[in-house]
């Protein structure tokens, strides 16, 4: 390792920081997204929080990571394996080396790797000196060392100074793939706006460690990764939850309502909250209420006021909106329900993802209860689908389950803006008086919906309720033939729901061998795997779901395109399941993982590649 | 405003309780003390200056709970123990209604509990009528959370054994701003209760003795009963000295931290020795005292028992809007959109 | 309408008592029906109450109607129509006419009918008058001042006296089926022990009734319905909320558990409560919590301390529990919960009968949490299924789900008593210390459950919960590959069920054109229908399931023997949904009723016609 | 029964905190006030006299409930909220277990506060051990129902607007029989009160003022700083005067209905003005204003504020069983199976 560097050029590349949760490697994380996206590049992230508040320091359990694909390329997942790691203490190391590539780059700080420290980390003897590290390219540098000598003469403790080591760790990766340091120091400088000392002493470590790898040649080379090929416009960088959170004041603006979100805190869902509670001014009302059942009934009032109501959960807290969903079900108000699923059952695997809530989804309520379910399948498309279900809500009167997912809400990619005047426009079916007697159940013919009579309206004065009632009167009725009436319409109503939504697509030629299905947040790794499956001149076709109930109205047609369907679900097949019952002509096949993780790409060619 | 066509309704000075009676046959049990209930709100209601869709009744799961259907108002019945929470979206999103919650004692304080007391710790400007009838009617008779020790039921048939709540006590314990307690049998009061309650800002509680004719007959007989009525209900008004009895020469004193009935003309006592009742006393002291008198030993304590002021979650909210329109740096979706860290692909 | 009457003999007749819910119709019922089990017929019951307390007097709402079928053949239902209807007022008439076959007997008061009375029942104008009878053969008995004039004499009250109608009522019932009024005499003396005025005025207005009917000469002839051929043994009346507290106390005592039974009151699970709570001396610690929440989790508090736990509710309060019921099955300790299932969605038809919570039971929590699912499919099997839960929940360590509905609940049978005895041995899979480390995951090796280990017992003290834990351990654990081990386990855990129940049965030769297929409370109406087309020569049979999930080992092997599966339920589709997503390969067609009300035997035949 | 061979654990009196320290990493964050609750806790238990098997803890769900996995006793990390009811469930089936629940603030009074209220009420003998940190601490930061009005934090940027619960006025509005207050900074006065608490018959909760250092730290700093602690502390006795101050000069006083704080030797006071704690006294009106003193007008109240005795609903329901026996009908299943109208078909 010997010589001067090289610049590679590389059409995509996979780093992974990791460290103790009080390292900041999520923010070394984004910036290093930031400063990758500024440069045109397609990129996906994957933040691996500890399931700990703060861990104790030093152990696996504290391990947070950050994992970013970058390419020049179309960039659809974070990436099945880094080719670079930076781990900041031997507990990193530990827990992150599963995820690189055989002789992919791994760089630690060789000051945090002393007896104490990696006994801690859990490891039997020294990992640097047992071999184990042989079938990687390992760099070892002094960072926290290197970033104490940096920063002599600035008049901070050494706590503050050590702090800064991930900005030092920044610099080298940084240097590493050849991109500027002026967004991070502007940042800085926003971020420190009070602290100038702060400002020096973190740019200064970026600095710092930017020259150093520079100067070290330690380092076998550097790459380039250039800017992908874009869709011109503006861009910026979301996340799934922030994402969810501007679709649905979007979709409130649009439809020129109030929003009124009704939530209690729970993982990976409680950052909606977070971020809507900050627009007050837009006309957003966050309650946060004393549980989950307060939550979706806050929102089932807001409702019945007239404004648009929203609430947002993970598994556990879903669980428990059941009967009140059921509620505005009978009712007929509008309702979205964001379902950010985690690992389960119980409370499972809180910090991890899955996609096993479909069935509460679609099932969660006593007796028959259909409601209207989407799901989003990238972290920026959680706006869209997110503006989908409260366009559908209010638009078919019916709750709306949107379905996202840990993977989704905390991992983020840049997102081409949209245009607010160029969202769909949203109709509001407002009752309207016409000189008769107001009757809260009369329905409009194409959609079967009831019409929307907002309380402080003269002239409307309705009772509802969750008895069984009449139809057109609303009054309350235990007749047979009624009640069996209702129970259907109240299903037509949804199945009508595949007439207002579009056509469902298929990537590829539209027939052949085998047709991978998938639904949320695997769209990423499906979406790679047969693509590049087709570019291997494989017959495979990908068919992604963002609406599943009703599904969309094309859906058996494609089925019967293709000598194999393979359902691809991070479950145990609950969608493969609903499908089979709805088309029993169908062969279904299926592949599932259960393990709070994304696809890989890998895995899932092999699967498909099985089939062929 | 004021042609009277047929398509217009305008402001109605003179709405009447008829304006207020549904087309909805009354089901409740004949005998049951629901019907007073309902014919002293649709007496208050025309005296409160409010247009007819102005009101928004939000109930629970129960017999009282179908009240809402005997309103021609807004209305909405809705799943067991949990109109506290609906109703409070309700008035966040539409602070302009006058929002009525109803409910049973097992709706509020059984499966409802959380919800009650966490409505009245924000204070939101509902108002809450608690028909309190010490068991599950509409289930047919099993203990409910204020059913009084050892009362054999269907679920109890050797007699409860759970320590009743106390409506107003578990209120004030909730930082509850307002309490009022009324009884079925006395509809000139309701009707005045209900008036004054919804006058109050923040949220109102008043419970309502009612007897279910069928389930727990005569459980507030030690009260409501007319042999009873003058010595066993102390009628509470702010300002005014705490005397009952059928000569109103009975009254309520303090004697160091206790309270005690005494006698005018008796052992001495006057008329000044009297308690002089302050429902705006921010201290729950006394209030705590009053709500748990109890017959024999003293009268029941009727009428509005704490009315404090305090700022309203409602209020709250609507002054955060105005905060964050000040320091607000967007001012629509789509400057949000563009806000922050964006760049340029060309 | 002359002539001394003939006495007819009948294979089985179906009666109907209506009136105002204040006039004693359930217990009218009720004694005609002890009574001719004590004459030896089969028989089977439908209550049919109103959805008020007491709705107002005289409405159709007010209604309280009792059905019951009798025969010298096995009975399986309560019978589509009437051939007796005894109707006290005009709103009876009303509400009740429509169950009554063409040409059946219509017997009223006719003093209950005026202008006033047929006003408030809806009627137009006097149905006596305006030839909407003339089908039937009606009867008009004063029997109100017929009443009145027999108990002359009495000092009670005019109130007391009316309030003796009922009995008059039954006394000619009584003598048109030609039964003994023994028993009923009997019963009046030890009901009213402490009055015995209310003996002699209710004795005497029975024997009114019945030398009324013996002598007017009004009716055209009576009927007998002789002796079925029963099986020998000692026999009682059960309903199926009484029989499933019964089933699960006698599980209790058979395991050597106390029983802890935490509730919250729901119509029409409120009996089993009810029931219990009589039962303190045997073992029975009945809760009632505060909601539907506290009670499933007191239940399961008291499975952790060593109890049997176990809740029940309607779907309005199993929606509840949901997120309670994923936490036994991740912690893996006993527990039945009892779904008495009602009309819905929401609060919907709570006095009415439906199917439709089995996706709930299924489905309705989060992630993959599957649970064990069986149901009743009498009144007096009620017993059995919950004995059966009670046994495979301790056995198997996991929750099972126990679907009853409002039809079995309230409905009653004759049922041979069977004797503890020779109820199946239940064997509780006790930890025991090996003078090893204990662990509380470590797993039985052909059913996969742990084992149960109870506060208190020392040397095992052990710490579980809702995060996903460690095999065998069971500390907490986020590994990936652990994850998916756990899900998988607790599946198989439920699949492994199949090994112990028996296989499924099938009322037939076992092959043909149509496989009628039901679970729960249709067994009745479907056996009837099936058994009337098979005695038609038909190639009909029958599969009727109890066990749901799993669902026995046999179950694909049988629907292979029939060109046509027809899932019958009362509901959308549920189970016919679900067995369609396992047996792709089957072809599965429905037949569904939603409307509160259970199937009849006509159109159950005449569906399954369209089909052959 | 006092062999000590390898396979039987003998009553053992020599208990020690490490019997009670479960093999497992402890991962609350550095310098969390939890730690010194856990201590306090496995320092109390070895002073009961019972065995370590007779010990249950469940907790729900948050930073506290991870509390069972560091016990060595038996444990139930369950779901959130729900721990008051699993632990009921827990005590009837198994009462002679010492049970203990473990919970955070949001655990407790939010979504847990039905159960709360309901444990309270029944009285049913277990001990609740409430960490009140005033904010939510497993899921990163968001208002409590306990937090102070105003408390920004991640779910209310601009201050939280819903008035606080006191846990204390709370559970006696419930009609508590037990309240206690403690600090996480004071480890022998809480292993103090753990260790009487427990020997309460009914429900006993603790309330712990927790500080969480890494979403709301010092919250509680007015109380428990060092440079407050004589200031701002009133540790109560019962039977004693409520004396506190670095020189025990200060004391609470009753000034008509109102507390006041003085100092003996000032404006003539003397030991005999202050008053004396009556832990037992059945009337909540005392308790309640001691619940209420903060800081700066009033020292906070720490110690056992309330302990009266109640039939605790355990044993109610033994003495149900026992009285069930004397009537029953029949001893066993067989014999209800065989009960009642039968018949037989021969
Ligand atoms: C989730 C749920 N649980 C239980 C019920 C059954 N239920 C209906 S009303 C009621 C209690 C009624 O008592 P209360 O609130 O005192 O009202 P009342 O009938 O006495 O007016 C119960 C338990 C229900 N409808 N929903
Ligand atoms: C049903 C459900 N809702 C929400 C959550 C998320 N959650 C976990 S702990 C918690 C609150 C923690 O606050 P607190 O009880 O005060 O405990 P602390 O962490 O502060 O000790 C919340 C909202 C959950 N796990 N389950
Ligand atoms: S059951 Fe009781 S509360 Fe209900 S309507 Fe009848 S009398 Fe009234
Ligand atoms: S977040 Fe707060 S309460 Fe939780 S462990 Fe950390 S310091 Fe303790
Ligand atoms: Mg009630
Ligand atoms: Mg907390």
């Amino acid at each position: 390792m010997s010589g001067k560097q090289q610049t590679e050029e590389l059409e995509k590349v996979v780093i992974r920081f990791a460290g103790d949760s009080g390292d900041g490697m999520q923010l070394t994380g984004s910036q290093f997204t930031l400063t990758s996206a500024l440069l045109g590049n397609d990129l996906a992230t994957f933040p691996d929080f500890p399931a700990e508040i703060r861990a104790p320091q030093g152990t696996v359990e504290g391990v947070s990571g950050f994992q970013v694909q970058i390419g020049k390329i179309d960039i659809f997942t974070p990436g099945d394996e880094a080719d670079v790691l930076v781990a900041m203490n031997p507990a990193a190391l530990k827990s992150n080396l599963q995820w690189v590539r055989k002789g992919g780059n791994v760089i630690i700080d060789s000051d945090s790797f002393e007896e104490r420290t990696f006994k801690r980390a859990g490891y039997e003897g020294n990992p640097l000196e047992n071999g184990s590290l042989q079938d990687y390219n390992l760099i070892e540098a002094p960072i926290t060392s290197l970033t104490k000598t940096s920063l002599q003469g600035i008049a901070l403790d050494n706590k503050s100074v050590v702090r800064c080591k991930n900005m030092f760790a920044l610099g080298v990766a940084y240097w590493l793939f050849d991109r500027s340091m002026d967004q991070t120091l502007d940042f800085l400088k926003a971020k420190f706006k009070k602290a100038p000392l702060l400002v020096e002493a973190n740019s200064k470590a970026l600095q710092a460690g930017y020259y150093y790898a520079e100067t070290v040649e330690a380092l076998p080379s550097n790459y380039k990764v250039p800017a992908a090929k874009i869709e011109p416009g503006k861009y910026r960088h979301i996340s799934g939850n922030q994402a969810a959170a501007w679709g649905i004041i979007a979709a409130a603006e649009k439809m020129g309502k109030k929003l009124f979100f009704g939530s209690y805190p729970i993982t990976p869902a409680s950052d909606i909250l977070h971020e809507l509670s900050k627009y007050k001014n837009l006309g957003v009302t966050t309650f946060q209420a004393e549980d989950e059942i307060a939550a979706v009934c806050s929102a089932i009032g807001a409702s019945y006021a007239g404004e648009l109501g929203v609430t947002a959960s993970a598994g556990p807290g879903i669980a428990l909106k059941g009967e009140a969903i059921g509620l505005a079900a009978m009712v007929e108000l509008p309702l979205v329900i964001i379902d950010v699923q985690r690992g389960g059952p119980s409370t499972g695997l809180p910090t991890k993802t899955e996609q096993a809530d479909f069935n509460l989804a679609m099932f969660g309520r006593n007796s028959d209860c259909p409601i209207i379910v989407v799901a989003s399948s990238t972290p920026s498309n959680c706006f869209s689908f997110a503006y989908q279900a409260a366009k559908l809500t209010v638009e078919h009167m019916t709750p709306v389950m949107f379905l996202s997912d840990g993977y989704l809400a905390n991992g983020s990619e840049p997102w081409k803006i949209p245009s607010v005047k160029d969202l769909p426009e949203i109709v509001i079916p407002h009752a309207r008086l016409n000189g008769q007697e107001f009757h809260p159940y009369v329905r409009d013919e194409t959609k079967l919906s009831r019409f929307w009579a907002i309380p402080g309206t003269e002239g409307m004065e309705h009772r509802i309720g969750g008895l069984e009632k009449e139809n057109i009167t609303g009054n309350v009725s235990y007749d047979p033939a009624n009640h069996e009436l209702m129970v259907k319409v109240r299903q037509e109503k949804v199945s009508k729901v595949a007439g207002f939504i579009p056509d469902q697509e298929v990537i590829g030629t539209g027939s052949g061998e085998v047709l991978v299905v998938g639904w949320g947040s695997t769209y990423g790794s499906l979406l790679t795997a047969v693509k590049q499956l087709q570019g291997a001149g494989k017959k495979v076709d990908l068919a992604h779901f963002n609406y599943l109930s009703p599904l969309p109205k094309n859906t058996e047609a494609i089925f019967k395109q293709y000598k194999k369907v393979l359902v691809c679900e991070l479950n145990m097949g609950q969608f493969a399941a609903y499908l089979r019952s709805i088309y029993p002509e169908v062969k279904i096949e299926q592949f599932n993982k259960i393990q709070g993780l994304p696809f890989t790409v890998m895995e899932l060619k092999e699967k498909i590649i099985e089939l062929l | 405003m004021a042609t009277n066509s047929v398509d217009t309704v305008h402001v109605n000075p003179q709405l009447t309780k008829k304006d207020f009676t549904s087309d909805q046959l009354v089901r409740w049990c004949p005998g049951c003390g629901d019907y007073a209930i309902l014919s002293a709100m649709q007496n208050a209601l025309p005296q409160l200056g409010l247009k007819k869709e102005d009101f928004a009744f939000i109930s629970g799961i129960g017999c009282a709970a179908r009240f809402p259907y005997y309103m021609s108002t807004y209305g909405f019945h809705t799943i067991h123990g949990r109109a506290p929470a609906i109703a409070s979206g309700v008035k966040l999103s539409n602070p302009d209604l006058s929002v009525w919650q109803i409910t049973g004692d097992g709706d509020s304080l059984a499966i409802g509990g959380n919800h009650f007391i966490h409505a009245l710790r924000r204070n939101i400007d509902i108002n809450i009528l608690l028909f309190n009838n010490e068991i599950y009617g509409l289930t047919k008779g099993q203990l409910s959370p204020t059913s009084k020790l050892g009362l054999v039921t269907k679920s109890t048939p050797l007699g409860g054994i759970d320590r009743p709540f106390s409506a107003g006590e578990l209120a004030l314990g909730a930082r509850g701003t307002f309490f009022a307690r009324t009884i079925d049998t006395n509809p000139k009061l309701m009707t005045q209760i209900f008036v004054e309650s919804s006058r109050h800002k923040g949220t109102s509680l008043i419970e309502i003795l009612q007897n279910c004719v069928i389930f727990n007959d005569k459980t507030h007989g030690a009260v409501t009963a007319k042999e009873n009525k003058d010595d066993f209900q102390l009628h509470l008004q702010h300002g005014e000295r705490m005397l009952f009895g059928k000569e109103k020469n009975k009254g309520i004193r303090l004697n160091g931290f206790k309270l005690e009935v005494v006698t005018i003309g008796e052992n001495g006592i006057t008329e000044d020795d009297i308690l002089i009742h302050d429902a705006h006393d921010e201290d729950t002291t006394k209030h705590m005292m009053l709500i748990r008198m109890q017959p024999p030993e003293f009268p029941m304590a009727l009428g509005i028992i704490r009315a404090v002021k305090a700022p309203t979650y409602d209020d709250l909210t609507k002054q955060q809007y105005e905060l964050s329109k000040e320091n607000a740096k967007f001012s629509n979706v789509e400057e949000l959109l563009q806000s922050g860290n964006t760049w340029e692909v060309k």
